[in-house]
């Protein structure tokens, strides 16, 4: 038993959290809502193709590095934290998975086109059946479960009607279409699951990039003489959202690990993981919100940018009511 | 008790009612606070001016028809039921307005009341600063004396202005005395913006609409008889100002129960159509339901006493505290009602978003329920 | 419009709270506990028949004072702040209330039952149908509905048996009986929602008396140099609980006025008393514990007698669930 | 990540899960804290300690089998699963214990731990006095030296003794240094509570049981060598048991998990009886699930940084915050499902009862709070 990340892991995690740091500070993500149209950073699309992170859960004969979820989540929780405004959820964790794990090996299967996200050539992006897409704008291609087998559809094909959101840098859209590459699925579920734990994983990085914003705040503001960080109440809201980082984190690393080991209950595990991120994240978003106070409600500070995030991902791959219910289902009956 | 309206409610109501719907503009309007939509609604809370409906509680000289606090209530009802917005007078009428009639000179309420009923003027409150926010006395904004002109020049920066872009005066505190500290040596003045030492800066809300402003002021002046109250006298004649602001009539029963109304039709017309994806969902409408109701109840609790002549005291805390989370369950509610597109950008989003700073405005709640604990319930205070 | 007591209803909850406070203080509730077999001070309910308080909402022509709900709230407000182990609410709201409302006039009202309740020389209790009774070991009379008849039956000639509850001054047992004097009932809803307003009006006076206790405690204690009551988390939850109180009150007092006046929506706004009752008593037990520490865990404070009747009432008359659920029947659809 | 028990671990839990089948008592045990019940529990524990499962991670010598954490952990899940009850030797081997392995004598734990894990003593903890909760360092009890004996003389009233009643010995802080404040002068004591000198007086418990004890003590004797750490050293002595009682051994997540198990099998039953009042209460069962679950994972991660090497500083108090509401949360649920008969004295309301005490006990959750705000956030004191 252990249950950590090895020194691989903890070093991957780093580079890439190096790297946000340094190419996607909160003026990028501020861009990407300022952008008319689609906002998309190439040069840092081919930094994470460089470091192998686009082809991270790839198969290594299709240039990837044959790494795990367990590896997936730690790469998105720092995402989730950048507020990255790109697919790397989708490309990386969801439709890689889902059509390394689908096609007959040989004959249909779709290693070239994940070589080419591997590489960087091909965006991808994923979604539920008949749900609204996220970066439909940006990919070029879009990988959908559809009766049992996995699609993957030229968007450039495709009718996509983008829609208003709240959060602009995770635009989503309307797509409508009538043929895409077809891959039979090992596991129609596979591709529900992985995206659900996918948004879990970035919600945790989420919620401790705005505790941290918080801490930062009530540390120095002052009121009535003192920081408002020694105030008991806010002391205690503060408190509460490590509590939920403390518990919800496991549960994300958990889900992936059964995922990579194929066990029976990661679907649940999946949908566990994404009832807990997203309640810690909303307490997250809400906590630091009322601890900033007026600062934070307005649109120059870069809070509302990771509070619309957590809005947006708590909302995609299903809600928390319905991952509860997958959970009751499983544990209760 | 009694629960029943009179003869001369019931047709005020219905007056109010009809006028409404025969006089309202075309909904929805555009926000407010963008720069687009604050001329929409001045010009339509001009129209309620001119019919007599913008302050019906203030006397017929002012522009108001004389009404009762309950006539008050049952036209905010009618108002919010016709699917009204907020006022964007409201910080005027409803938080200095009060003010003045207490403390206000003669000329002051001559010059100014209806005007601002009439939406001529539009008030914006300047009282927050960079340092200074739940710690109101810590403001630092200042006013030097000017003999020579009679009055006095206003130096600082007041922050987070609701309105600010879009308003020509301010009501605000500024220290008089330099040598006096916290709640002492402030003066409560009330200032024209249009005057090139006033700099008014739009600050975008968190729903990207300009809602906020940054004052600056370098040497505004502001003449002797705009002066509220006693030179000194600020900090007390303020604190008249923050009863209204949390309690009572800022946020009137009516505008919740004209949401969850439309909580109601939502999660119907979801039901109808098969698309209620949670069903727990039809019990958290009626606990928004219940909410409002709640309020509405506890409002006429107040208004009963406020009738037989109490004053507003600390229990305005409590209507604070219950109002602004009250609002953010039921939008939450609506989101959860929306499920996977909760995150579309309409008018239940928004409308979140705006109830996000309920907490936030007019004392943190945090102070509210340290009000509510120390004066209500005679807790230590430290 | 007037949203408050009158002068006279005031005087008349003075002189219940007075009584109480004289003759119901928590040493009373502690020997009923205490009792092995039925508790039951006969002295305090004379007085209360001398008052008029049993009689409070029977007909005048039944040696009743003939006042309304109203009245009746006010006094069941004080009955469950002084932990009253005496089944006053059953007595004189829901048993009175029931029978006054059944019968033909003139030929099988319970006019006589009804006069001998008010003059305190029966004593009534009342449940929903197959629910447990409370206080079956004190009462002679037994009032409950069944099919549109509403019965009175002999608790002497019913089979009781007595069940192990939490709050042994409020013990329940399960009644079987198979005749009583049936009167045809008006409306047989009528006896549920009284029952339900009245718990909820006891449970108002019980989060008023576990806050008074509450504040005493943590503005008299001292830890770390200071009084408890000054730190801001223990102010926050008590002034959650003042807030609970504030909101709960009216919303009692409406349904009361509801019933009073045979409004058609009174049952539906005994529903919502009871849930509001509920939150507001055991945001008041749990928040009043927490306040008080272990002293408040310790049977030989008082606290726990309130505490357990809050237990006790909020399971009586229908859950929070079922109200709940009535209400949303009522206003959702 | 390894999640895979090793063949050694498998074997482990079979060994324990088959023993505690064949060996255990009649369930449902009467309460532990009432004097009938006392014995009972001793006996059982007695039993456990016969076949070397009563301390598993001990060291042989002192009647444990030398297993890793990951093998408590399994013992005590296993333990939990097969019904059994926490343990009337606790606040020995949980809290004492601890303290003894890193800080006591060789004499002291050669004489004190074999017989704490047989139950031949059983220790209760003196901490908090009437006027010392929370604020435990202005505590007041003393000792004065005794230079003819050879020790010292124990005074003063120790309150909330949980299991006092039936203890044979006390564990417990007191001032040896009657100048020095708060933290200061204070020492850690191993008390034989069979002296004329100690009276001990139950106190009954929300639940009617008398699991509370008052201690009276008038001079009651403690010889040197039942000083553990140093003279004046008592308050860092006490710190390395407060992170076991607020963190892992107390709340071992096999406990939580047990009760879930009995929460969903309670659910099934009624749902198959059409029992079920209100249909939300599946996904509430499910709640429960899952916060057991995560309270095991958590602690899967953290028994990974104990492994290796690491010490637990004041995350115990993320722990101790989250098995306190959440055992109130598990039983809450519990009687939702028990509808109107949630009033009924039975195992699930006794557990409520007791679960009410997690907040209160081992430091109240205002101050575990506190704790993770200011040391593991880094927020100022005051």
């Amino acid at each position: 038993m252990r249950f950590a990340p090895t020194d691989d892991q903890r070093a991957l995690r780093e580079a890439v959290r190096d790297l946000f740091a340094d190419r996607c500070p909160p003026a990028s993500v501020r861009k990407a809502w300022e952008t008319d149209g689609p906002a998309f950073d190439t040069e840092l699309w081919n930094q994470l193709a460089d470091m192998g992170v686009l082809g991270l859960l790839a198969p290594e004969g299709a240039g990837g590095l044959g790494l795990s979820e367990v590896e997936g989540v730690l790469v998105l929780e720092e995402a989730g934290y950048a507020g990255l405004p790109a697919p790397l959820a989708e490309h990386m964790f969801v439709a890689t998975t889902a059509l390394a794990a689908a096609g007959t090996p040989g004959s249909d299967h779709p290693g070239e086109l994940l070589a080419a996200m591997a590489a960087g050539e091909q965006v991808a992006t994923a979604a539920l059946p008949g749900a609204a897409v996220a970066f439909a704008d940006v990919a070029d291609v879009l990988v959908q479960a559809r009766g049992g087998v996995v699609h993957a559809v030229r968007l450039s094909q495709a009718d996509v009607v983008l829609r208003e959101t709240v959060d602009k840098a995770y635009r989503t859209a309307g797509v409508t279409w009538h043929q895409g590459m077809g891959f039979e699925a090992s596991d129609a579920d596979l591709l529900a699951a992985h995206g659900a734990l996918a948004a879990a994983a970035q919600l945790v990085g989420l919620s401790v990039r705005l505790l941290e914003l918080a801490v930062a705040h009530v540390k120095v503001r002052t009121q009535f003489g003192v920081p408002i960080g020694s105030q008991q109440a806010v002391k205690h809201h503060l408190a509460n959202v490590r509590l939920g980082i403390e518990y919800a984190r496991p549960v994300v690393w958990r889900a992936a690990y059964g995922l990579a080991h194929r066990e029976a209950t990661a679907a649940r595990d999946c949908s566990f993981a994404k009832v807990y991120a997203g309640n810690a994240a909303w307490t997250a978003a809400k906590s630091s919100l009322q601890c900033h106070g007026a600062i934070g409600y307005s649109a120059e500070h870069d809070l509302h940018l990771f509070l619309k995030r957590v809005w947006a991902l708590d909302a995609a791959w299903g809600t928390r009511a319905k991952h509860r219910r997958v959970v009751a289902d499983a544990v209760v009956g | 008790m009694d629960l029943t309206e009179s003869p001369e409610e019931q047709a005020f109501r219905a007056e109010a009612r009809a006028w409404l719907a025969a006089n309202k503009p075309e909904l929805p309007m555009p926000p407010g606070d963008s720069a687009a939509g604050f001329g929409v609604h001045r010009d339509w809370e001009r129209t309620l001016f001119d019919a007599g409906w913008a302050v019906v509680s203030w006397p017929r000289e002012y522009g108001g028809r004389d009404a009762s606090l309950w006539e008050w209530l049952i036209f905010e009802e009618e108002y919010y039921r016709a699917g009204l917005p907020q006022r964007v007078a409201q910080n005027g009428i409803f938080l200095l307005a009060p003010t003045l009639f207490e403390l206000g000179t003669q000329d002051q309420k001559d010059r100014i009341l209806r005007r601002m009923a009439g939406v001529e003027d539009l008030w914006c409150q300047g009282w927050s600063e960079p340092g200074a926010g739940s710690d109101l006395a810590s403001l630092t904004s200042r006013a030097e004396r000017d003999d020579e002109r009679g009055g006095w020049r206003l130096f600082g920066q007041k922050t987070w202005t609701t309105r600010g872009a879009f308003c020509s005066h301010l009501f605000g505190l500024f220290r008089t005395d330099p040598a006096a500290e916290r709640h002492r040596g402030l003066t409560y003045f009330l200032l024209d913006l249009d005057q090139p030492e006033c700099t008014v800066r739009p600050v975008d809300k968190l729903d990207g609409e300009a809602g906020f402003a940054e004052v600056f002021l370098d040497g505004a002046f502001v003449p002797d008889r705009d002066v509220l109250g006693g030179v000194g006298d600020g900090w007390a004649v303020a604190m008249a100002t923050t009863g209204s602001e949390r309690g009572l009539s800022l946020r009137s029963p009516g505008r919740f129960v004209a949401v969850v109304d439309r909580l109601i039709a939502r999660y119907r017309e979801q039901d109808a159509a098969g698309l209620v994806e949670d069903p727990s969902l039809r019990e958290e409408v009626a606990d928004g339901w219940m909410a409002a109701q709640a309020y509405k109840l506890a409002t006429d609790v107040t208004v009963t006493r406020l009738a037989e002549g109490a004053t507003m005291g600390p229990e305005s805390s409590l209507s604070k505290v219950w109002w602004s989370e009250m609002d953010i369950a039921l939008h939450e509610t609506a989101l959860r009602l929306a499920g996977a597109d909760s995150n579309l950008d309409d008018e239940w989003a928004r409308g979140f978003e705006f109830s996000l700073s309920g907490p936030i405005y007019a004392g943190t709640n945090e102070i509210q329920r340290n009000v509510i604990a120390e004066r209500v319930l005679g807790l230590p205070r430290k």
